[in-house]
């Protein structure tokens, strides 16, 4: 099993394609730990910002027809804390037998600005982290014509060359899809430098009515949609990268769900697969059982490794 | 299909248990198990994880009820609602109390009922409900209501819940505290654990329910091979068990999910049990500290 | 029954807030009468173009999770067949019982550029319809800055006062979701002189990947999601243009299969309420369903009227 | 969950039934009922409906048929695909042809089989294969297969299918066409009106399959009070009822949904059959003009 799953993602072996993305059961080690040893080749954590931060009041998740809206609102430990969990985990693998040391992680950071972004990453650079994802898909508008800047070229760019100057590890754009721009953020940041690209972040965001109190159900009233029901422009955003000539490693995610989901990722043109809100669904064995999944597709085509699954471009 | 289906409804009914305890009732049909707990909300701001403390038939349906003590913003605003009021709730969600010859058992011996089921129910606080619904569903399942004995700890008399219920279901409650002005028929003067350590091993399984710290208290005085279940609270945001807010160390359970009851053999492994709990932003807070910084 | 869902829409009276969107068993004036026999109180046509258009090959449609992704590639009769379509339904309006003439009819239009817009606008302007609605969700090019129609305030707002120029029927302009600005759009548009706004069209697009065959399974590749995942979308989008103070009319419509959508479109701002996919899902009857339903909930609720739903807003 | 499975699968067996028209099977397990269509496609451009022509169980499960006579590019590229070449099919979509005592029947006085059903099953070119499958559940309904008779028509001999494999059931097989080098046994020189005129109303149901115009050469030729259902064909492109492409005029009856099989209430009806046909547009093309266009 192992053999046709294992990969290397820059630089670093993962023992199977599947990511935990940022912001499902990874606020501590030990949900992080669980979901390397169920089956997810890399795990990131919780999006960490400067100053631990509670998140929205509840309710913050609200199931829709075919996913989920949430607005936890960055609740996260803060930086500080974040390193160390990551230090507990690796601790943690390093005693592991099943483990045996190997538990890739991702520490997804966020921020307002360019400054705060510099800032923690300067951290983050020095945590057992072995990449440091950015979460880019921040609504807020920070550039002088208006535009949020999820969906400013130039303020993506920025920040991503800003945070590769203080940082020697791998460094990934986490993209927002709630752009008219997508392929243009995807090559602004590749060509800022970034090392991969990991999409899609929560789709809308949308919103749901309580109809007996007439209130909206979230008390951000808006969240960000995920789940089965975002896939398809997930791939479709995937896929458009690659038409638009990106070579850059590209985490694939959205809805996926099961294995027939995570091929439909590759041969849109992802090298490795994020599953979130896929543990809803089916539990955390949603990693394990994924993987078999995957792995029962290469054998009934008679493939070696998933790197050999054609792409559709 | 939506799974997790939510349920606004007007409240029921309203009880005074005291003046900072009520029992809030709501028509509603759930699949629901003693232990499990709802998600509430007036969408206001806040929605919080509440235990059921009964799920009965009536002439209107089904009523379910959740006891509830207030302690800041979230429980004051449900404090000042009426009966007819709307809220929302969402539930039943997480791991249900083992009942003798009911599937949910870890434990194959458990699966039809022992003879000699003499289970003690030990509850602090605003833990103490939901082992009523749980004592019901004992005894529905043919535990003897003698061979059920309910400990009711707390700070003070007014602590001290549910006494008339428990009785009428025939079981043995004793209020135990160390601040009592009478220590009459069924009182203990003295602490949850100290009224466990009274009762000399005479029992076979343990439920408990409350505060960690009074949990723990108990764990010396459970014999080696004596069973039990404790009831956990750990911060909870989504309760579907994707956030990752009320997972426990170093192996990553979930409170919404396979807890709040937990199995001996879970709790033993606990590292953070007694010893802290994460708040809202994933921080850790060690129990010692809040004690102090109650104090 | 009639009393409380009969409405005034820009000063035609329809008997029902629901409204049959462009795209949607409504090529023939046979599909287009049987859906407002069965409750639709408005019907839209195919949008109309200046020459027929035979449309995308197959596959055209792919069922998805928690909806639907359609590339019909705008087949239609084009415009002189469409306003046929329309003076057949009204005849046959005319001469049922059920209808007793009222049929009210929405002729949908698009064009690629503005002169072609409002050649088809003059000609839609001797129609038989009573609104004429301009399909702005073209994702193709069209201004100097490089930004899609669908997405370019400037010229949304020159198509819409070109048409308004030529015609003196109400005009609505049907928006894209896929854009980082709509409440600016939706502005635009309502600056320019529309006369209501029709929100949303499909969302995406998306793709859908056959695992087997390792190719995209619509012909065109990618295709517009529409169902019930769009839903929490379309309300959020409606309700930001509330919530931004727009003041005109909204039909509003993504994803509404009951009456409990229905009502949440209300109250999140829309005044009429558009029924595509749902056909799909409960057949053509979903419009006397979905007018039962919303009954109910005004008995129910004690309300005498669908307008005296209240708006979270 | 997604109502509308595709299924992307080998071709299990390609079946020469004359220069211009095969057979392809698929080991799929769908609900099928005679009457009903596929959509298939290569995933290469276009996707095109075709009924079924059989579906019948083998020691490799199901194995569905349709019979495909190459028209144009699509059939073109589907006569050089091979067994074993992957294609797409999804359905099975449509109303389906009445078998007495089943309850998709409009009649209520054939809910269960009345002694004396007499069918005639007319097929006109590639409407004739979906009558195999129907003649089959006849059968296997309990209809008397001597009761059966099966009038194809076509141009010439070469467009007389199926003749062994309805042989095989044993219900009278007529092939009808105008230029039939030898009219010998189980031929008929004329149209298909004309054979099943020569049956002197000696039958009490109809169905039929084929060009609209073909069907509409039977009805003066089926006495009042016989029941029958036609097979219609319409520009198909959702096959799912929400596009509007396959629906007949005045009253919106679609093909993919409520047909392809109507009833005698529904085609008496219809002001497009046998007058036009809608095109990929949706524009009206009148099967005037199209017979004209082809000469
Ligand atoms: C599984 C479970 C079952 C519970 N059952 C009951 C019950 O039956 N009756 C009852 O009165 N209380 C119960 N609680 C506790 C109850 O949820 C809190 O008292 C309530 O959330 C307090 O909200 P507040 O705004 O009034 O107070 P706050 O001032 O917001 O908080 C007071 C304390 O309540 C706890 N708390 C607050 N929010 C949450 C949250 N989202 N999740 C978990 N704990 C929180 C924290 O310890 C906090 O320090 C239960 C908690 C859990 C986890
Ligand atoms: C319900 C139904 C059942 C059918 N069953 C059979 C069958 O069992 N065997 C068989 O050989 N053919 C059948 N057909 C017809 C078949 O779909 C067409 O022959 C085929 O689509 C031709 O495609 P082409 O590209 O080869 O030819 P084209 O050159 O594209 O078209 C030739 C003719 O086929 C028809 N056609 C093309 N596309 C469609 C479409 N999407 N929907 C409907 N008609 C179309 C048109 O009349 C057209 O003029 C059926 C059609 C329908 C509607
Ligand atoms: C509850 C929840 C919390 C999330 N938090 C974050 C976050 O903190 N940072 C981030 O970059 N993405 C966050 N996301 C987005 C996911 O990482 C992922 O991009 C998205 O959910 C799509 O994948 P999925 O459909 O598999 O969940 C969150 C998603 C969910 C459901
Ligand atoms: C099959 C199909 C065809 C459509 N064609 C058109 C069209 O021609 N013009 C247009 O403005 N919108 C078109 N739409 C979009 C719908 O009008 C509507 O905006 C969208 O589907 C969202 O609503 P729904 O979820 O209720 O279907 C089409 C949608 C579908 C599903
Ligand atoms: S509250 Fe348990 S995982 Fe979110
Ligand atoms: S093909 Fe029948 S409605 Fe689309």
């Amino acid at each position: 099993m192992e053999k046709e799953l294992r990969t290397d993602f820059l630089g670093v072996k993962l023992s199977s394609p599947l990511v935990l993305p940022a912001g499902v059961l990874d606020i501590s080690f030990s949900s992080m730990k669980q979901v390397s040893v169920l089956g997810a080749g890399l795990v990131t954590t919780k999006s960490l910002s400067t100053q631990a931060r509670k998140g929205h009041e509840g309710p913050v998740v609200t199931e829709v027809e075919g996913g989920m809206l949430n607005a936890m609102g960055l609740c996260n430990p803060g930086i500080e804390a974040g390193i160390k969990e990551v230090h507990l985990l690796k601790e943690a693998a390093a005693n592991d037998d099943e483990l045996s040391g190997n538990c890739p992680v991702n520490m997804s950071i966020f921020a307002t600005d360019k400054e705060d972004f510099v800032s923690i990453a300067e951290k983050a650079d020095k945590s057992e982290a072995d990449f440091i994802e950015l979460n880019l898909s921040c609504p807020n508008v920070m550039d002088e014509f208006g535009v949020p800047l999820a969906a400013s070229e130039q303020m993506v760019a920025e920040i991503i060359s800003a945070v590769k100057n203080v940082t020697q590890k791998p460094v990934i754009a986490k993209l927002s899809p709630n752009v008219t721009n997508f392929t243009k953020i995807a090559g602004a940041a590749t060509d800022a430098g970034a090392d991969a690209l990991c999409m899609i972040n929560t789709l809308g965001p949308g919103i749901d009515i309580d109809i007996e109190m007439a209130k909206p159900v979230l008390s951000n009233i808006t969240g960000g949609m995920s789940g089965p029901c975002v896939k398809p422009i997930a791939l479709r955003l995937v896929y458009e990268c690659r038409k638009a000539g990106l070579n850059i490693p590209i985490i694939g995610m959205g809805g996926i769900t099961n294995g027939r989901d995570a091929v439909q990722m590759l041969m849109a043109g992802a090298d490795l697969v994020g599953v979130g809100t896929a543990v809803y669904y089916r539990g955390p064995e949603v990693f394990r059982l994924i993987n078999e999944e995957l792995l029962s597709y290469l054998r009934r085509k008679g493939l070696d490794s998933f790197q050999s699954i054609n792409r559709i471009i | 299909m939506i799974k997790d289906k939510r349920y606004t409804l007007p409240i029921a009914e309203i009880k005074e248990e005291t003046t900072e305890v009520r029992t809030f009732c709501f028509n509603v049909n759930l699949d629901v198990e003693a232990g499990q707990f709802i998600m509430l909300t007036d969408f206001n701001g806040g929605e919080k994880p509440f235990s059921i403390s009964n799920y009965e038939s009536t002439s209107d349906g089904k009523l379910l009820s959740v006891t509830i003590k207030k302690i800041g913003n979230f429980t004051s605003r449900l404090f000042e609602m009426f009966k007819g009021d709307l809220v929302s709730i969402r539930g039943a969600y997480g791991s249900s109390f083992f009942i003798p010859g009911k599937d949910n058992s870890a434990n194959e011996e458990y699966h039809c009922l022992p003879k000699d089921f003499k289970p003690v129910l030990c509850g602090g606080g605003f833990g103490l409900p939901p082992l009523y619904l749980l004592a019901r569903h004992l005894i529905d399942a043919g535990v003897p209501s003698s061979n059920i004995r309910v400990i009711a700890a707390g700070r003070n008399e007014e602590a001290l819940l549910f006494e008339e219920r428990f009785n009428m279901l025939g079981v043995s409650y004793i209020g135990a505290a160390e601040n009592l002005n009478n220590s009459g028929h069924n009182r203990f003067l003295g602490t949850a654990a100290e009224a466990l350590a009274s009762f000399d091993t005479d029992f076979n399984f343990v439920y408990a329910s409350g505060p960690d710290l009074m949990m723990k208290s108990l764990i010396p005085f459970i014999p080696n091979g004596v069973e039990y279940q404790f009831l956990f609270e750990r911060y909870m945001k989504c309760a579907i068990g994707i956030c990752g807010s009320c997972a426990t160390d170093p192996s990553g359970i979930r409170i919404c999910k396979e807890g709040p009851a937990l199995w001996r053999t879970q709790v033993e492994k606990l590292q953070d049990f007694g010893v802290y709990k994460r708040t809202a932003s994933g921080n850790i807070e060690s129990f010692t500290n809040r004690l102090a910084g109650k104090k």
